[in-house]
């Protein structure tokens, strides 16, 4: 199985690793590694809150790999995603694609986050000064999302 | 029909619970939130804007027009901010 | 300095997590590796030779990473790359660049792939059943160049 | 005018060495290709098809016009295959 949905830290070299590890056909592997920062929008924050749906996130995650195997050649692919309270600088989450060209590792990369922002359930609690509030989902991300419906 | 329906973010703050069971005759999503809607206050604050609202039946993403004949779970929540 | 040319293999986890480190501020993480391929084209590859340009090649890098910066916000940016002999399965270079939000993570990195594939004075040969050859330049990717030279 | 000239990949190999010290008076790299090519073979060979090489002058890419005063290294080599 390669998401994970978990409350532990992961070890991003460590799962990069084992992606090739004993294989001499990737030609490029590409992570995105998403980190609490201490300021939004120009507020301090002093941790998130992630708060998930347990069941159907797997099933959403499990689902957004599986097309991304469909349209790029993926040698292997990578989700792993945390929930719970976490601190700035820690991981929140992780993507990671390999593939004989760099390309469509690159693509398949960026398409998974896509996704995985608008489409994964899961909300975002941050703490401050002024106290906790849920981040707002960004038009941003949903209009990312639509360079993905066009024909291939 | 008994639904369990779940509620995240911050609609499970301005509904107060996690997650009920409803006992409902509602068609569709839309007609089920009308229902919690003149049920309580909390429910008309927490379904206000539906614009606000995203909605999935048995863990799949859907509209508010989803029929509910056969669903066992529903949930309401805000747009995910994921990744 | 954030660009490297040696022979030695580098540790991507260990390259990372140092980019990171002690740092609150970073939101997006990119990765870049290259790995060695035990084909191409449909031949066997036992091995890879990359020759380079010593001197030329330090500053190259320099220019392309220091483009990235200019167009990017970047918290950092990093780049290595291997000469020498390499067998398939073995790293032969990585970016890696950071930045608050992921799509100037993404961008940049792609950025410095794009220019480090046709722009930076590395020539490889592979080593085959049929001999050793130089590997050709592709025409993709002096076209992928093409597309940063758009006015943003 | 006294230039160091370097040769990478399969132009260091038709060439047969790395690098060289070259006596000219060549006013561009085009001129100074065309006295290497008029010097033995093995340079008509390596340089007889332009489109494949690329040239820098003191380690800076460049075109086949670029002048040579003042230039101290010329390198001739394939198109790059880096990352």
């Amino acid at each position: 199985m390669t998401v994970r949905v978990q409350r532990d830290d992961f070890d991003l070299g460590a799962e990069l690793a084992a992606l090739r590890a004993g294989r001499t056909d990737i030609g490029a592997l590409v992570s995105f590694t998403g980190l609490v920062r201490d300021s939004a929008g120009g507020d301090a924050v002093s941790g998130l809150e992630l708060e998930h749906y347990p069941g159907m996130t797997e099933q959403a995650l499990a689902k957004i790999e599986s097309e991304a195997r469909d349209r790029w050649p993926l040698q292997a692919c990578l989700i792993v995603h945390r929930w719970g309270r976490l601190l700035p600088g820690e991981q929140i989450m992780m993507v990671a694609t390999a593939s004989p060209h760099r390309q469509a590792a690159f693509e398949a990369a960026e398409f998974l986050m896509d996704f995985l922002k608008s489409r994964a359930p899961f909300w975002k609690r941050e703490h401050g000064p002024a106290g906790a509030k849920w981040v707002d989902a960004r038009n941003l991300d949903e209009a990312a999302l639509a360079r993905w419906t066009k024909p291939r | 029909m008994s639904l369990r329906v779940l509620y995240f973010a911050w609609l499970r703050e301005r509904i107060g619970v996690p997650s009920e069971t409803v006992d409902t005759g509602a068609a569709t999503v839309a007609d089920l939130v009308a229902e919690l809607r003149t049920r309580e206050e909390r429910y008309a604050l927490a379904f206000s804007d539906l614009r606000s609202v995203r909605v999935a039946v048995d863990q799949e993403l859907t509209g508010f027009d989803a029929p509910l004949a056969g669903a066992r779970e529903v949930a309401f929540f805000p747009p995910m901010t994921g990744g």
